[in-house]
């Protein structure tokens, strides 16, 4: 999940490059299902004021980090060996 | 890397753009639109863009944690 | 939202191709979000005949009108500095 | 840009698939179609089709219009 | 639909390299919306157990089937001209 | 190429995460996961997972009927 800053010797520059481009289109695609999940979950679709409110957004902080921790679980699955149970 | 963040900007117009309508616009018996769907479609532009904030916010936080998982450095 | 074909002076060829990729990938998406909004909100899901009635054509035509009103609000919004209310 | 235009229309073609299978089929005894499921399935598809003929008309006139918004000159 | 291995005299290899890269394209996105058409349909979203039922598997089976036959019909109208009924 | 595959994994990975938090989560008094939304979590990815393998399976088996249509050569 976390950025590899630390990458092995003899990789060259083209193919840093390539993992970091892949790096930022993974994080923008995983941000752009959270935003969309998270808009789904907690704001009121009648659009009664241009505000959001009190509690839109702090069901909206709540969103964000537990999606974080959904993605980390899955994580954890996958690179354990996909039986964790 | 320049042009992928226009990209980016131009998808989220378009997924605004598409939001809205689906959320605001029902009524198909006249092609222009009415006074409460213009107030949603721009209510409801304000809520996304501040939701989208928002989320850049917290997203950005915690992302920062998980790229720094050792404090003690 | 309109195309630009007045450039600034200095703008080199490559830069130029560039944006009107872009600008046609915009379009590109734009009709596809808009033909499916107006397929879901136009046209009979239970398919009884293979042809569109009148009413899902005024519809669509409606729709299409109506889509690109709702695209225009938004762009001025946004390029009026994105606080309008 | 000849390639994009293959792309979308592999995208094109990929969606009315999607689309007519969700619509036109519901039944997971047999593997084989209907008769009921191929008929909406190829209705489905023609009024796809034709719906997006008729989106592509009116988005280009509409686009154009917008391309050009000063008359006068 | 078919993967054309016989190419006519006179393409050159960068234009087979890019026809086979959108073939692979076209396969990957064929894929993804039968996999998620198919989960949609057969997996029952409760989730109470780790493992797809039987019941489950034999329905991905014959949703597989079914959505390959509904390619095909498509993919026959439209290269008959469009016009099928 | 190489590139694709890594591509193709990351948005499976995307997705399988999409799906299972909309699916399992929803309740935000708290910020963190309850013991049943992690449960859930678990078990939805585990059947995506699966789900993906069999589909895999069907999907190259039929595909390699179509690309070989003439058994007789």
């Amino acid at each position: 999940m976390a950025a590899n800053t630390d990458l092995p010797p003899g990789v060259d520059k083209e193919q840093v490059f390539g993992m970091l481009a892949m790096e930022m289109e993974y994080k923008v695609e995983l941000f752009n299902r959270l935003a969309m999940a998270c808009f789904n979950k907690c704001v009121d679709k009648r659009y009664k004021e241009p505000e959001l409110t009190m509690g839109e957004n702090s069901c909206i902080d709540r969103c964000v980090s537990k999606y974080f921790l959904v993605n980390g679980i899955i994580g954890q699955m996958l690179s354990a060996g996909q039986r964790p149970m | 890397i320049e042009q992928l963040q226009v990209r980016d900007s131009m998808r989220m117009y378009n997924s605004v753009v598409e939001r809205c309508f689906n959320d605001c616009v029902d009524n198909f018996t006249r092609k222009s639109l009415q006074k409460q769907e213009e107030t949603c479609v721009m209510r409801c532009a304000e809520k996304f863009l501040k939701h989208s904030m928002r989320v850049g916010l917290r997203f950005a936080e915690l992302n920062n944690l998980a790229a720094t998982p050792d404090q003690s450095n």
